[in-house]
Formats: structure tokens, C-alpha cells, sequence
């Protein structure tokens, strides 16, 4: 039995932006296609600038629709941190694994599959 | 099982999430395991936004979608009326986007191979594309 | 928010909850009411009910579903090329029914008139039904 | 935020059939429409005849959708059980009441809001 969950709005997708020193958190939940990504893509980029940020951790672990869209979403990224000599951290979950493995992110991005453990890391 | 189905829509990124919602929904009587499922919208939603983005690029045209099922087999086809490409076999390589300035990964025609069991393109440049996919759904009955 | 949609299916019985799902998510980015929801899913397979088993009766034909999003307006359109309706106005009558042998309770356009804000019949003797509905949705923001 | 649910076979829909004493139990629960309805109309007059129930309850408590071929599939159980000298029972919930209301059916069939409340005064 699977289900469908209409959010408010029809964008089945929420997020959330946190600032823990250094580290910018952005918490994803729902579905990250192309419609999506377009909508938290400049935010997450503004939270970079704003708050001077050195390592960005995507936390992906309540999402549970992933296409090709959250690739580029997280290369993007990857690209604009490492530009201001920053660090990315990706937090997964088992549905994600086989598109992020087939597009070759698990090669250039660190992954955890938790967010505790990825601020840990990020912290050190 | 037969049954068949044919969606018209304007290419509002909007409507990614209806593409994918309308081919579960059609989907379900042939109940496909979650992975099943999930392949499936998956390879929807990188036909349909590619139509969106690529095909009708910064204009509003119509998106098609057709879908079929034939016992446990299931074809889907999505059309546009856009610009076409024009080097189908270039565009189908993993990692080649004409859109790197749009975040695009050039994954999407991959996924579509790799999640669907075939993978057609037909495109003109000025005619539009259509892509035509199918998949074997494992009946455990 | 302005958004449509066109439909096609074959007559089978078990494309009735097809279309309650599809003009579900087509609704959805409205963000109807629990309540909403209902009535217009359930507008939607009496019309489309009526379509199967009245329009095309024994035989599979298509049904056509049209959609359409105008701020916070809906009009729904249900179609088919069916026997059609010799008398709208008698068929519209609560508890009137042609097919009391089939457990047909003649509630279906009285329910599409109730749960609706609007409800147009065209129909013709061997031209078939349009049934068009429409309903606005209170929007929350 | 609502769930579609996808069931087995895309029926949206499971019944039971009981048989408690001379009453028949028919539970039914996801949707009823004129698909689902042809599927278990034609069971439940088997039923009836089969055990010679005198008493037929049909539990619509867990049923989340239901159009006029509802209506019909009750009206119709009416007429047969009543031919039979029979009784009819209908638990409902909130959701059924108004499309229940607007059809009559509570000006001539009794109905509970529990199948332990029907159950026990069909077992008077
Ligand atoms: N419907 C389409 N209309 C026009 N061009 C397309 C269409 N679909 C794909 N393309 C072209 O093929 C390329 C590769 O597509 P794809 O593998 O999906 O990657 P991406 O969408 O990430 O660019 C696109 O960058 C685009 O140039
Ligand atoms: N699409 C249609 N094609 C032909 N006849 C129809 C159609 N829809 C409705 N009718 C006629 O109108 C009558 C009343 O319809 P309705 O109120 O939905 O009740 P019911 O479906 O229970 O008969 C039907 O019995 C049928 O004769």
C-alpha cells in the first residue's frame, strides 16, 4: 500500500534553513524535482552568502522522491561552496541510493546517513 | 489487464508532480512493488520536465502524456511540440546537458534508460520529441 | 493560479477511481478542503460513472475529462460520444433512472447539482453527453 | 493533507462477509463506487440466499468514499431483503451522512454508528 501526500499548495515539498555556526543545515522533506529545486535553489545560495557559511549539509533523510533535478541541485551547490573553499555534506537515505550512486556524487561528496552524524564531521 | 490513457497539459513545472501523480494512479491496478513505482515516476518526471525545460525552454506549450498497458506491460510515451533536439545520441550520453547554467546534471535520459527497460527518442530540431519507454511489471500473482 | 488538463480513457469500470485520482492531483495545488475534495471526486465519478455505463452501455468508448483552474474556480467537463439523453430534463429529476435493473439509484445529477456550484447537460440522442460542472474553492490564504 | 490509497488489484476496496446467526455481516472498507459495487452486490445476494438470513447489516463504518452506486447497492439489498421478509441494517460514519441524507435511505432503513450497536439490535 503506498501513498501520495497532497501539501498545501501542491509542492509536496517542505524545508527548512538552519544556521549552526559556521555550518549552514538545509532540511529537505517530500519531493525534489524541478520545480522544487527552483524554489529553494537561490535560497539556500542567499543562506551561503548571508551567513558566511563553510560547510553546507543537505539533509535529504525525509525525502522520498528524488529525480534527476536533486542532482543537479546538489552539483550546483557542491560547485559554490567549494568556490568560497567550502565544504558539502550529504545526509541520505536508503530510496536516494541508487540515483546518487549512479550519477557519481558518492565519488566527490561525503555522505552520512544520519544529520547528527554529518554536523559531527562537519564540527570537527 | 489492457487499459490506456491520454493526458494533455501546459508545461507549468507545476504539473511534474500531476505527471507523476496521474501514472501512479494508472499504474496501481498492476501492482507494482514501491521500486517499481518509484522507477517509474522517476523516469516520468525527467521525460516531463524535460519537456518543460529543453523542449518549450522560457514558453508555455503542451506536454503529452500516453500510457498503455498491455498485460504486465507497460509503455509510456511523452510528447512535446518544442524545439527538438538535434543529436539524439550526444544528448542520451551520461552527463551531457545543454543547460549546465539551469543546474541540470545530464543524468535525466540515463535514469530513464536504466530505470525504464527501453528508452526511445524520436526528435527533429523545430519538430519536438518524443520519448517512448516501457517496462515489465513483475505480477506476483 | 491557472492550470488545465485533458484526459482520455477507455470505458472500463475501474477507470472510475482512475479519474477520482486524477482530479484529485489536479486539484490539490488549490488546496481544497477535506470536504471540497469530496465533492468533487465524487461529482467526478458520477459523471464519469454515467458515461460508462449509461453513454456507452455494453460497449468501450471513450471518455473525455477536461479541467481547468481560473483563480479559485474549477470547471470540470465530462464527455462521451455515447447513446446520449432524450429528455435532460427529466434525466436531471431526483430518483429518476432508465436502468433500475442495474441497482441504479437516479441520484447522480442531483448529487453533481449538489455537491457543484454549476451543472450544464448537453446531450442529444446518438451524439452523446457533455456534462459540465463547475465549483469555487475557498482559498485559506 | 490527504492520502490516496492504492490497493491490491486497484480496487480501493476490501469487504468481509459474515455470517452471525441468522444475520448477514457485510463489512466493507476504502471505496465504493459502481466498479466495486458490481464486484460485491452479486456476493452478498448469494449470501442472503446461501445462510437464509433474516437480518443483513452492511458495516460502511471504514468506508472513505462512496457515490450514488452506494446508494443503489443499498436500496437494492432493501428490496430483496424485504421480499424475504427480511430486515436491513446500515452502520454509517461522518463522512457518508450528507450523500446518505440527500437519498432518503434514513427515512427508511435504520442505521448506527457502530456494527456492535446494529449487531445487537438486529439480535433482539
Ligand atoms: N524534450 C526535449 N526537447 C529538447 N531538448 C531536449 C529534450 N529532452 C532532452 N533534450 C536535450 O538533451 C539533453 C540531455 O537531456 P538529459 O539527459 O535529460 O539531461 P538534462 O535535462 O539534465 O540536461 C538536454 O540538455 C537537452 O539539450
Ligand atoms: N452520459 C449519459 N449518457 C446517456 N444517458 C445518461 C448519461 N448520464 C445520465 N443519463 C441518463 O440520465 C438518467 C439519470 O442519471 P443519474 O441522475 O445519474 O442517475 P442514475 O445513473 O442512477 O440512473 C440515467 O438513468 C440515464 O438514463
Amino acid at each position: 500500500m503506498l501513498n501520495i501526500e497532497y501539501k498545501y499548495g501542491g509542492d509536496y515539498m517542505d524545508f527548512k534553513i538552519e544556521r549552526d555556526n559556521n555550518c549552514l543545515i538545509v532540511s529537505l522533506e517530500g519531493e525534489v524535482d524541478h520545480h522544487n529545486s527552483e524554489i529553494i535553489k537561490d535560497k539556500i545560495d542567499d543562506g551561503i552568502i548571508k551567513y558566511h557559511a563553510r560547510n553546507l549539509i543537505l539533509d535529504f533523510s525525509s525525502v522520498d522522491f528524488m529525480d534527476s533535478s536533486g542532482i543537479g541541485l546538489i552539483l550546483g551547490r557542491y560547485k559554490k561552496i567549494s568556490a568560497l573553499d567550502g565544504n558539502i555534506y550529504i545526509v541520505d537515505n536508503e530510496k536516494l541510493k541508487r540515483i546518487l550512486e549512479m550519477s557519481g556524487i558518492y565519488k566527490i561528496i561525503k555522505i552520512f546517513d544520519s544529520l547528527d552524524k554529518a554536523r559531527e564531521y562537519a564540527g570537527r | 489487464m489492457n487499459n490506456k490513457m491520454h493526458l494533455e497539459f501546459p508545461s507549468y513545472s507545476q504539473n511534474e508532480s500531476f505527471a507523476r501523480m496521474v501514472i501512479s494512479a494508472f499504474v496501481a491496478p498492476m501492482d507494482p512493488t514501491i521500486e517499481e513505482l518509484s522507477d517509474i515516476k522517476t523516469a516520468v518526471s525527467e521525460a516531463v520536465t524535460n519537456a518543460i525545460i529543453h523542449g518549450y525552454e522560457n514558453d508555455i506549450g503542451t506536454v503529452y502524456m500516453d500510457a498503455e498497458i498491455n498485460e504486465n506491460k507497460l509503455m509510456v510515451i511523452i510528447k512535446d511540440n518544442g524545439k527538438g533536439i538535434e543529436d539524439v545520441n550526444k544528448a542520451r550520453q551520461p552527463l551531457f546537458t545543454s543547460r549546465p547554467d539551469l543546474d541540470r546534471s545530464g543524468m535525466g535520459f540515463t535514469i530513464m534508460e536504466t530505470f525504464m527497460d527501453s528508452l526511445d527518442i524520436i526528435s527533429n530540431p523545430g519538430e519536438g520529441t518524443t520519448v517512448i519507454m516501457s517496462k515489465f511489471i513483475n505480477t506476483k500473482k
